[in-house]
């Protein structure tokens, strides 16, 4: 295990710490990814100047308004496309974006895949909370079936996106799912979606007791019971590969589901600039 | 002639519940002009919130849905006490919640100031009923609807389970005004403040 | 439907209303403060045999909803600002293949992201929003009691004229609640698309005279209904033929232009013998209706001219009003934008001032009132 | 040994730095808020720290002292 | 292999024949899709009043318009949805989407994905040749790599989507894949397509001799040279099943590729109907 | 780049002119009549060590237009109408982020997906297209000169005031050839955003005072820029408050209006002792120009009134000019929206005729001369 | 047998017929386009009639007359 | 003096190709002004086709930029020369590829007719390049542009191993001119039509 970073540390270095306290209900999950962000990008040393945060209209995007980073809070659902023309243009910085599971997947779906199909160089970390928070928990795309929201007084019909597997449908070269609970892990994952050379996709699972637990207390009301549900629900991806279908039904699978190594299309376009400056079309 | 009812203090506090009920205890069942508007932010949860109610006599629209000087004013944090104390009529009444309103405001109307939410949970058993005690109370005072129509609005509008309660803090609200207790407070005095 | 009083959300009544008028399918995505109708709707078209559909976006929702109306099934759907402008292709593509619809716009407070206070700033953009000229109908509803009837208007008007309708409610009028009597079935007047009156083989989806709207057959009835967005001609093929071109745009206008006396509406207070004449809409003109009110009481004679019907705009009863008061104020909740209407159609026959607002709060009656005394 | 404390302003007593302490070092005070109850058993883990959604936890290290 | 309905009488049953000739160029791979949509209709003996096309914009959707059928010409990128609002409405009609692969891949992305997660009925054809044809040749997500357009003028280093992987990733439950020069299959899978009741999607890989051929010679320069290559390129996904990954590359999949029941969304959201109508909220 | 005269097309000049104005990044999505642009830009970005992006529609082509800029890369994209209009949503977040970019749009006919015919149709949509207030700049060339310059003014604009710029080419401009000498680099004036002045810790990207433009740090720089399209105060960060509201929205517009005459730019044409005066822009100012010529021979004396800037409008100028001539025509090919400006402006000074034009063919100058005549 | 026509207003010479034909019944006229050079040579198969991008080949089926 | 030039015919003729030469020719290499300009359609293929080209002296500027009435009006199909016809000045010259035109159209100008297309294809091996053998024609009968600047417009705008062909047709061209073998056919008859 890592060595994790005293968050006096972070504190010191990262927050704008007369921002807070948040506007997080309690029990929020968009904090933990924001420790996780921190503490990978610090035990990286990651030079704070080249990193860029860019977030997504939702509750999780609010997690960069606290932060002395370079941070572009941007439209509903366009993170990954902005972050695209952001890297095209400065492949130098360290992009991460950070969006909600109805930011990123539903009026964000194209861009998303569409980051996923060229590859860029981009870290795209997806709150996976279920629901629509910020607007007062409406179903999003990967709300599961039967669920509870306020646009499903009577219990959800729609099947879900399984994030992961549509990104690697797209595309994806990196893609990952970790959770709230596992903490340790998390920091992991975004550091190894960091390194990762191309476009790295992160789901995290994480509690909006407020928006899902109240109306679905299957999978826990508050934010603890939320995190004891993920705790007990959580199968790492090496424990999956020994375990029949049957039983990882409703299991969440954590760790890196894949990674594999094509060219970032950032460096991929350099050599097109290279075959222009040498005149002749291909 | 329309009454302008100002209920102000911090979300979750209660206030657009009661808000509503007032109006459709005024409007819906005893036929009177109504309206129930709120100040509108976009934050989840937590920071000031704030329910106006207005109410005219059926025969009389109401035109601006807003409070411009309140006849009662209701404040159950300090910060909501200190911003709209200046706002209410010399005829108008201010109640506060002492459990959270420690300073009276600057106000040209009277004060009347009482630990609702302590005494809530006192009585009750929890605090979450203090706004409908706090509706009977300003529905008295104000003389604005009666108990059967307010009765009915809970029992329309209360969530489900939750009607009980309600009914309970709305006996405790008239109790409350019935029995006296209200601690009163002249103007003079806080107009020194 | 009960007779009985409710108190409803602005936000209630519009989607009541709409219901009322026949919408039995509504496709939305959640934005603030336009949620509450999505969330009506989650509730009430199931219960009545109809369509909820959270889409994907603003954009997937509007073409689902153009989807629906093609079949048939009257429907709507509702937005704010950034929605609206994602909406605006959409809407476009219905003016031009005339396909009915109601899109509610909730008006919050921007450029951008914006704030989701109230404001009125989406006036022009509800008109101008979509590429090139877009004749299309806004409604303005001022009272819960306006959100449901103008709802029903506002799907009337777009069956009627084959076109899309915009109701402009705003962030505060969404979430205040008012007491209003709900109208038995039998009170409510609906209305339908105009209905092919020739046979299945003969029938062309854009045949009507240049002032016509062309009848509509439903998918799924045998008319072998061809809608399009290009350029086209009367059966809806594309055509590169600039004389079908002028037509089907000057028709596009006219079908609307000439029927004015049947789709404009207003409000009028107090014109006769005003000496200052205030021009608001929506929420603000209740705030006007106790300015004038304040200021009889100080003995200033002052009206009250309220669209109902934004656009078109009332261009015609303006004018003459104009040449008969000695000023106009227009008081609204954005930079000033009807008042730019307001002065082209006035032609400097009167002075016009605005009082504007883009804070977040309502304008307020004593805002009014001041400016009203520095008119004179 | 370790110094825990809460930025009370921030805390919004959620209660996961209670529930998931290897510890528990916190227990639930009146207001839901978390008590720091027995804060020698802290091993200095920092899950707490880095659970706490409000970033209102802080872990100090400090030198321990020699038995004087 | 089933019955091949004469020309004549498709001509006569589905066209308004004083549209054509089509605006298409020589060789197009437009017209042969259309072939496979009319010979499945009418093989199943469908009611034509009960026949919807949505058509996107594109040199491909303009199939429709020769036709006497309901249709609904759309914007860009937006036939998913427009269906997907059509069938919730009228779950009677049997709704045929057909698409250019910018249509339905690029602009049309998003609709796409949900359109497969929501399983709902309608059916999707994409006539997928590698290119913006209507426009005039730019690439478009599915362009292979190094290809030449007008706007890669010095070869493409975007990596492409495969549309049917990206379908599968969505959740859909039927995807196939067929060519212009297979056409017997292709009416075979169009039919299938077309009885599967959730949300199936057919890739239909056609020549674009002019905007794409012209500049890629290597898969043809001719429509005749276009559908020698999807003959001599194709493998069926039996025997695909045979060979190794390496001897797949660069080769044509055609067939079934994946065949699933699962609920129809139109016939899913009956149960919220019911559910509301019986009065609790679930 | 050469001193030799070139022979370009509209679409190829705006380009070059956005070039040499230092753009080195373009994102867009194929759309007739700006495909052009693309195609040029694909080949002379690379060359020149910029990027070319195709994205997956335009809503992701004005997104990475925004995120390059913030890179400190003068950024633009282009398309026609209905690109515009799925765009709205993005240059409303960049009026409001304060994000320099150059958005080129070659009109074509409408509404709807229309055709690819020319028009002028979008003029109302580019001020209006997004939702609430925005106080943009719009650019409208008559010559293939004025797409080269204007592309270069836009793009420099759009850097000194941290506003997107909106230069409204059409389908017959884009397409058009003419020549053009090529200034040589030093001729050229760019101008870049303004620049911190205040320690990277002291740094707000919305720090300026209420008429001003606040300065840009770009990324990468360690300023710690936080840019966000919702309301915010001086640093970035969300407000709820009034005063915030009033303060940034009022800037926005002030940072535009105290600076018109920096801004505002237009042609005259013989409008001293004309009777009459033609307001045209864009493509239809030269026929308005021809018809000034064959007027001229027919002993009239006509004027030409030709806004370049087309928003903010020329109001002030146009107001005189309406009060010294004896009638106003204005000649544009659309339904009639800068004739609304043009009637708005002159207060019934001066009766103002229309000449409109929307079957997809340009306006010609005998249309124009026969109207002149009309109006005597 | 069959009788094959092509609507001559319709084709744009393609080839596609031409190229497919299993019995190569068309061969290519001066202007490319398609000329149906032996016609008793067609099975019937229709591949043309479907292969042909602009719906403008037509394969009638006539009864097969008895050896008079 | 503007001269006002349309070519007109079916799209895949190259005319838009031509008339950039021409524009070309004329504005960069020589100096003067010129526009050319194009009616845009929506087909991909085939249709009409129309490319305009105004010529005028340097110190002169060129407002409209399509013709208005032609000096000079080339019609490669029967179409073109129907519609255009009858908008050339009198004084104004109709140049038909009778190889498609094979009824002279209603004009006032003088008509220039011969088979330009069937002769290329003779004389060159291949009918592609008969817009650069009318482009010949064109500018020496309307004394638009010289020879050299010809050339040089050819030789830049030029695909890839095109030029040479492309400069064998523009010789052919003046050769035609020169030879005198274009047939002339005088106004009044073809008044009668
Ligand atoms: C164009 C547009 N449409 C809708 C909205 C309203 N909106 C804001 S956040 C949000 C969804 C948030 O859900 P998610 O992305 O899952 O984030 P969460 O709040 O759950 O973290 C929506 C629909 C918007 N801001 N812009
Ligand atoms: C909103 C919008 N953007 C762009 C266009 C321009 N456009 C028309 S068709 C097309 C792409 C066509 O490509 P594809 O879908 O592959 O169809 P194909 O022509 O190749 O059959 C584009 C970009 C448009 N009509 N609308
Ligand atoms: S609504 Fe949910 S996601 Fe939003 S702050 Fe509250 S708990 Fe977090
Ligand atoms: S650091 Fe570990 S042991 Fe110490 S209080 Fe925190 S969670 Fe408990
Ligand atoms: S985890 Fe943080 S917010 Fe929650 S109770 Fe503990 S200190 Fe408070
Ligand atoms: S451009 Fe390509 S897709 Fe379009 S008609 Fe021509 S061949 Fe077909
Ligand atoms: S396939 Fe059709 S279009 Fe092609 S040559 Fe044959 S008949 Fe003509
Ligand atoms: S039907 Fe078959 S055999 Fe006969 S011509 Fe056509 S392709 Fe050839
Ligand atoms: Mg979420
Ligand atoms: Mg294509």
């Amino acid at each position: 295990m890592a060595k994790i970073i005293p968050q006096a540390t972070i504190l010191e270095k990262y927050f704008v710490t007369s921002t807070l306290p948040t506007q997080w209900c309690p029990g929020c999950g968009a904090g933990g990814i924001g420790h996780a962000v921190l503490q990978a990008i610090e035990r990286m040393q990651l030079d704070p100047k080249k990193v860029v945060l860019v977030s997504g209209i939702g509750c999780n995007g609010h997690f960069t308004r606290h932060l002395r980073l370079d941070d572009l809070h941007v439209l509903h659902g366009r993170a990954p496309a902005v972050a695209t023309g952001l890297k095209m243009a400065r492949p130098d910085l360290e992009i991460i974006v950070i969006q909600g599971d109805g930011d990123a997947a539903s009026i964000g779906g194209n861009h998303l895949i569409h980051a996923a199909r060229r590859n860029i160089g981009i870290t795209t970390i997806v709150s996976n909370n279920y629901i629509y928070g910020r607007t007062g928990g409406q179903y999003s795309p990967t709300t599961p079936k039967k669920s509870i929201s306020t646009s499903s007084p009577f219990g959800l019909e729609d099947p879900p996106f399984e994030l992961c597997n549509l990104m690697v449908g797209a595309g994806a070269t990196f893609v990952a799912r970790g959770t709230s609970y596992h903490i340790i892990q998390l920091i992991d994952l975004v550091e190894r979606a960091i390194k990762h050379p191309g476009f790295a996709f992160l789901e995290v699972i994480a509690p909006c007791p407020t928006s899902y637990g109240r109306k679905n207390p299957e999978t826990g009301i508050t934010g603890p019971q939320m995190l004891q549900w993920q705790k007990e629900n959580s199968v790492s991806i090496k424990k999956a590969a020994h375990m029949s279908e049957e039983s990882l039904r409703g299991k969440i699978v954590t760790g890196i589901l894949l990674d594999r190594i094509e060219p970032e299309y950032s460096a991929a376009y350099a050599k097109v600039r290279q075959r222009a400056q040498k005149g002749g079309l291909a | 002639m329309t009454t302008e009812i100002r209920l102000s203090g911090s979300g979750g506090q209660g206030l657009l519940f009661i808000g509503r009920i007032l109006a459709e205890a005024a409007g819906v069942f005893e036929g009177k002009n109504a309206v129930q508007s709120t100040s509108y932010g976009g934050q989840v949860r937590g920071g000031s919130s704030r329910s106006d109610v207005l109410i005219s006599p059926a025969e009389e629209e109401i035109d601006f849905p807003e409070v411009m000087d309140a006849d009662l004013l209701l404040a159950m944090n300090q910060e909501a006490a200190d911003e709209y104390g200046g706002k209410v009529k010399q005829s108008g009444v201010v109640i506060l919640d002492t459990t959270f309103v420690k300073q009276p405001p600057k106000t040209r109307g009277r004060i009347i100031a009482y630990p609702f939410t302590l005494k809530t949970k006192e009585r009750l058993g929890s605090a979450l009923p203090t706004n409908v005690v706090v509706l009977a109370v300003i529905s008295q005072i104000g003389a604005l609807v009666g108990k059967e129509a307010l009765v009915r609005a809970i029992k329309k509008r209360s969530p489900k389970g939750k009607d009980e309660i309600n009914l309970q803090a709305l006996n405790l609200g008239f109790e409350l005004v019935k029995t006296g207790v209200l601690q009163r407070d002249g103007d003079d005095e806080r107009e020194l403040h | 439907m009960s007779r009985e009083g409710l108190l409803l959300q602005g936000n209630e009544a519009v989607s009541e209303g709409a219901i009322a008028a026949g919408v039995r399918f509504f496709a939305g995505y959640p934005i603030t403060p336009a949620t509450e109708i999505s969330e009506v709707m989650a509730r009430r078209m199931p219960e009545l045999g109809g369509t909820f559909l959270q889409m994907e976006d603003e954009i997937a929702s509007i073409s689902a909803v153009l989807g629906a109306s093609c079949g048939g099934v009257k429907a709507m759907t509702a937005s704010s600002g950034p929605g609206l402008a994602l909406k605006a292709e959409g809407i476009g593509y219905a003016v031009c293949a005339e396909i009915p619809c109601l899109i509610v716009n909730v008006q919050r407070t921007g450029p951008g992201v914006g704030s989701v206070t109230p404001s009125q700033q989406d006036v022009m953009q509800a008109k101008w929003g979509p590429n090139s000229d877009n004749m299309i109908i806004s409604l303005s509803p001022a009272s819960i009691k306006e959100c449901f009837w103008l709802a029903i208007r506002g799907v009337n008007l777009s069956e009627k004229y084959r076109v899309p309708v915009i109701l402009l409610s705003d962030s505060f009028l969404g979430h205040m609640s008012e007491k209003i009597d709900l109208p038995s079935p039998e009170e409510i007047e609906t209305m339908d698309r105009p209905r092919p009156t020739v046979a299945p083989e003969k029938y062309k989806a854009y045949d009507a005279d240049i002032n016509g709207v062309p009848p509509l057959a439903n998918f799924g009835e045998g008319y072998a209904v061809r809608l399009v967005g290009n350029m086209h001609n009367k059966a809806g093929d594309y055509s590169r033929n600039p004389r079908d071109f002028d037509f089907l745009i000057n028709r596009l206008h006219n079908k609307i232009l000439t029927n004015l006396a049947d789709i404009c509406a207003y409000e009028e207070v107090e014109i006769d013998g005003a000496d200052l004449v205030i021009v608001a809409y929506g929420i603000v003109s209740r705030a006007a209706k106790a300015a004038i009110r304040l200021a009889k009481n100080q003995g200033m004679r002052v009206g009250l001219f309220r669209p109902i019907v934004l656009w078109p705009f009332p261009t015609e009863r303006l004018a003459e009003i104009g040449k008969k008061v000695g000023g106009i104020l227009v008081a609204e909740m954005n930079m000033g934008q009807v008042i730019r209407e307001v002065e082209r159609t006035t032609r400097g026959e009167v002075p016009v001032a605005g009082l504007n607002r883009i804070d977040g709060l309502l304008i307020n009656p004593l805002d009014i009132l001041a400016k009203l005394k520095e008119m004179g | 040994m370790t110094e825990i404390s809460i930025q009370r302003k921030w805390c919004k007593s959620c209660g996961i730095c209670v529930e998931f302490c290897p510890k528990k070092v916190f227990t639930v005070g009146e207001l839901n808020e978390p008590i720091i109850s027995t804060p020698d058993a802290c091993t200095g883990c920092r899950l707490c720290e880095l659970r706490c959604p409000e970033f209102a936890v802080i872990i100090t290290e400090v030198e321990e002292r020699s038995h004087e």
